[in-house]
């Protein structure tokens, strides 16, 4: 079952790589003061995070070939992260919205007050402050996403849970499903041990 | 000529006038304290004179130079490049406002070196004096929850003097710390006044008003009910409403 | 473009195979009364009504040449007098003619139209219940349901594992299914392509046993939860072929083609 | 596809109706003084919260069956209740402990010195502004739960996205997914719409 | 016979000794103030009185009736029953702690319907006069969100009063206020004073702990470090360290 192994870490890692950035574009655009602009993010961000990730994942796979008639990609990996990334970006990105907003006015202030302009003052004083604020909703996310990853054998992406399901029934006992689960536990608790070490990294101030 | 001049602002927000008809001119080196009662105004005419809030009607100069002017429709216009006025003020919140995620000192060259274009070493030398006579020695870096509140707001000091403004403005400076802890930023405050700052001070604290202010103004309900000498406000109180305000004061 | 599609069936008669019904370990008791009944509606002509049914017969044509079988054994049952009881039907409804889902959303199909006849004969009350096609043998082990009964290839594994299995009542072969027009004649021209295959049938234990040489030409082989996906995936160019049941190749491709 | 949304729904009642008194039972498990009890159950939330759903799906479905040999139930509503139900109580048994968190010791204490017992502070004071302060949150859960359901599909519970796929099978397009997708679109909105308005209706007051 | 009675408490949060050995007894209709600078250890005696913190060491009496004992092996141990003396006392803390999601009848008649089992008419008719009495009328049916801080602080008052305590804490009843809200609570406990309710208030204002206190003690480093009538403490003080105190709150 290694190869699932790899395979899953395969979705994560990308997703993650992908879906963190778009996601700040996602709430750029959610808060952009172009209210057409704004809208129709805010009803893509609502269907991304109002429908099951399972639909997601065969409507990115065979959404080209029904509408334009383009073939399906072969490597299921790349649908896969696709629709991943998509799906988790719109999460991540009310995430980011929440903590932008949770930042006191009086740090935009501060920094108007003091000269800076509206670039400096996102990414030297409201950008940090909110990587702060979010991580421990940003690591809820990662763990729903390392679970989430079991999803991608809808479209026979060989990942780990789908190897021990046709394991399990080509050998009739239940324990290549436990494997499985140990499996995705531990890679849980790396992430949560992994994250909390960021978050102790940050913890030098307090807001 | 005066540093700051504000004359006759109005500042409504929707159906609220806070400010109806405000004029107040500072002098260089003088030092002007602003009470009155809460929800009177003060916060808002500190907040439109440092561009936090955009006036309604009136005119802002700094340094004699029009901030805003008043178009043919009778709209006020503000300047297109703000921020070479913001170089002539410095403003320190009630709140302090400090960066949270820089340390001391990094809050305090930050803005001089980023905004300024000062060169770091310069930027490190200044602010480490500024701390030295703030009584922050030591201090540059840890971080702003780690300092007392009187020390933060102290830091929020130097970081406004960092920028070597023409004019600060206080709003409560004190009014978030804890009643032991408002002396040392007073001293602060009132050493920066030996000095010959020109400040603008909103202020609860009557004693201190009394204290250090060259001028005060009361106001009230958007209009300045009374101003004068802290001797002709205090000891020849002339209006009724200074008269309860200030007795509200006095008799705890 | 996605309307040019034709598709087209090869058939080598690969994996030549039965279709039977299968019963829990040691449940011959069962296995012998469907067996009677299922001969007593040969025998008196219900079976052919049903097979003769235009859905079912357009797809697969005879449903008939294994039936007569059953008119020469003999079982040791008295099926006017069976005892009353539920008999739970397992299908795969994602698998016409035998079972799938009507177009009134109620599950039909040959195979469950026979269970009836069958159940109406033994007394019994038929019941429908879906089994994950992947995992079904699991689910019959847990009493899940009483058989399965989908147009199920009957294996020699089952048989080893001494599950009770029916007589054959269908012959079947597996088929290829490909694009017109890409140069696929045969099962050597899938050298190095991408073949897909539903979880849990028949055409994907055969590749990991009988026709293991031939998946070894393959580039890969893929396994979907449905047909309609590897269907829709040989369309949309994501496989080379799909390796399934003729009854099923039959009736998809003839939709398609119309 | 009607009686799937009839399914569909039941789930989702009948999880609601059994998680939320269960995660409050987890919550006092999990803050009870004895070190044993409150260990065995963090460990159990955390496996809850770290494995995927499906995989506990199939566990409580097959699992009786593999280890003791009992009959697995027929009526897949059982099984399929019985794990959405431990599931998101392991869920909302976090909310809870976080909310009551929240809640100032100050609360208590002014509580206590008016003489009410621990249990007149707990559900006079405490609880009501737990719930107040952790609606949003289990806004967020129920909105998960009903994109959950469509798992179900696992056990063949004839939920409405396993119908929708049944269907595309017969007629051979994709169309009913996209229904589905519009049903758990449309489902969530009123979720949305239910939930704003219990929030509204607990706004007389500010913590 | 005194109402409360502390003698020799001892009170270590793990090594950091934050009570030493204080004494104090209250009696009836006495009121007494504890000033001292932060971290002296008044809140932590206040707490000690109210059953919010066990003792370490000492005896704590009310009414005459200990609340704890020591045992053979010098622990201190407390009554079973602790409620007989939650009775006895009311405490007003400094951020209020009012039920936010109750309303102001609520918040005043619930404890007395549910821990005294008054009857809800007769808690709502004592409540009602107390809150007359508080300058409270007409806000019977408004949430703690929706009113001033003064006024926050002054249902809270009526809360304890309602429990009929024979004494009554205050932590700091002004500090979380505004300053000009500082004088309505501090009129109201200035009349509870007059009324001959037996109060100990823990206070930074001086001018008030002078106007309404029979006796001030003077807490630092878990000690009292002097303790007299407000004329003594005042304007006879003996200690330097109190001197030094007082001079940090006049020199404002
Ligand atoms: N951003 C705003 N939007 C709407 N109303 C505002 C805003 N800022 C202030 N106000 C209103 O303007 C009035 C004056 O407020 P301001 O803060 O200037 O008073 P203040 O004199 O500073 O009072 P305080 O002593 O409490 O600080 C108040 O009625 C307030 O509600
Ligand atoms: N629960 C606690 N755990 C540990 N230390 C505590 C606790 N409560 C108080 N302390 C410590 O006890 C000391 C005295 O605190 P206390 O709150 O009694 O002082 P205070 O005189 O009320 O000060 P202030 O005027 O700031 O309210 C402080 O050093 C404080 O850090
Ligand atoms: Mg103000
Ligand atoms: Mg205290």
């Amino acid at each position: 079952m290694a190869p699932g192994m790899v395979k899953t870490c395969a979705i994560f890692f990308f997703t993650l790589l992908f879906s963190l950035p778009l996601g700040l574009i996602f709430t750029f655009l959610h808060t952009s003061k172009n209210r057409v602009i704004s809208g129709i993010m805010h009803f893509i961000i609502s269907v991304l995070r109002g429908t099951p990730l399972m639909l997601q994942l065969i409507a990115v796979n065979f959404g080209p070939w029904y509408l334009f008639g383009i073939e399906t990609i072969r490597e299921k990996l790349i649908p896969v992260v696709i629709a991943f990334s998509i799906n988790y970006a719109a999460y991540f990105s009310e995430i980011y919205r929440g903590g932008i907003e949770s930042i006191p006015v009086g740090q935009y202030e501060g920094a108007t007050v003091l000269g800076y302009s509206k670039a400096q003052t996102f990414f030297r004083i409201i950008l940090p402050q909110v990587v702060k604020t979010i991580l421990p909703s940003v690591t809820n996310e990662i763990i729903t996403l390392v679970k989430d990853t079991s999803l991608a054998s809808t479209l026979s992406y060989a990942e780990i849970f789908l190897l021990s399901q046709q394991y399990s029934n080509t050998i009739q006992q239940f324990t290549p499903l436990l494997v499985a689960g140990v499996f995705y536990y531990v890679f849980n608790l790396v992430v949560t041990v992994v994250m909390s070490r960021v978050e102790k990294k940050m913890s030098y101030y307090k807001i | 000529m005066s540093i700051l001049s504000m004359s006759n602002i109005k500042k409504s927000f929707g159906d609220n006038n806070v400010l109806k008809d405000i004029s107040l001119e500072v002098n260089k080196g003088e030092v002007v304290s602003i009470i009155g009662p809460s929800g009177g105004g003060k916060s808002t005419l500190l907040r439109c004179a440092t561009l936090l809030e955009t006036i309604d009607g009136g005119c802002l100069k700094y340094n004699g130079i029009p901030v805003t002017h008043t178009n043919e429709s009778g709209k006020i216009v503000y300047e297109k490049n703000l921020n070479q006025f913001r170089k002539i003020f410095g403003l320190v919140f009630q709140n302090f406002n400090l960066f949270p995620h820089f340390s001391v000192l990094k809050n305090v060259i930050d803005a001089p070196v980023n905004v300024l274009k000062k060169t770091k070493e310069e930027a490190i030398e200044e602010a480490l004096a500024l701390l030295k006579k703030m009584g922050l020695e030591g201090k540059e870096n840890m971080y702003p929850c780690d300092l007392s509140g009187g020390m933060q707001q102290r830091v929020s000091i130097v970081r406004a003097l960092a920028m070597n403004p023409d004019i600060l403005f206080f709003d409560e400076p004190t009014s978030a710390l804890d009643p032991e802890l408002t002396g040392e930023v007073l001293k602060v405050i009132k050493q920066l006044a030996d000095d010959k700052m020109t400040m603008v001070i909103v202020t609860h604290e009557m004693a201190f008003a009394k204290a250090v202010s060259d001028r005060i103004l009361f106001i009230d309900k958007g209009l300045v009910v009374e101003e004068g000498t802290p001797a002709e406000l205090f000891d020849d109180t002339k209006n009724d409403r200074t008269k309860q305000f200030l007795m509200n004061y006095n008799n705890i | 473009g996605k309307k040019d599609v034709k598709l087209k069936i090869i058939n080598e008669e690969l994996g030549a195979e039965y279709y039977g019904i299968a019963f829990r370990k040691g449940d011959e008791e069962t296995c012998k009364y469907i067996d009677a009944a299922v001969q007593e509606l040969v025998k008196n002509g219900e079976y052919k009504k049903i097979a003769d049914k235009k859905d079912y017969k357009d797809i697969v044509g005879n449903l008939m040449f294994l039936a007569e079988d059953y008119k020469a054994k003999e079982y040791d049952v008295d099926i006017t007098n069976a005892e009353k009881r539920t008999f739970t039907i397992g299908i795969d409804p994602e698998y016409p003619p035998f079972s799938y889902m009507g177009d009134d959303g109620k599950y039909t199909g040959f195979d469950i139209d026979v269970c009836q006849a069958a159940c109406d004969l033994l007394g019994w009350e038929m019941k429908v219940f879906t089994v994950d096609w992947d995992s079904k043998l699991l689910q019959l082990d847990a009493k899940e349901c009483d058989c399965i009964w989908s147009g199920m290839t009957i294996m020699d594994s089952m048989k080893e594992q001494d599950y009770v299995i029916s007589e054959p009542y269908y012959y079947n072969t597996q088929v290829l299914v490909v694009k017109e027009g890409k140069g696929i004649k045969s099962s050597k021209d899938l050298k190095d392509k991408v073949v897909a295959v539903q979880k849990g049938t028949s055409g994907a234990s055969l590749l990991d046993d009988d026709l293991k040489s031939l998946k070894k030409t393959f580039k890969e082989v893929k396994t979907f939860k449905s047909f309609l996906v590897c269907f829709t995936e040989l369309e949309s160019g994501g496989v080379d072929a799909v390796f399934v049941d003729y009854p099923v190749a039959k009736s998809y491709v003839a939709k398609k083609n119309k």
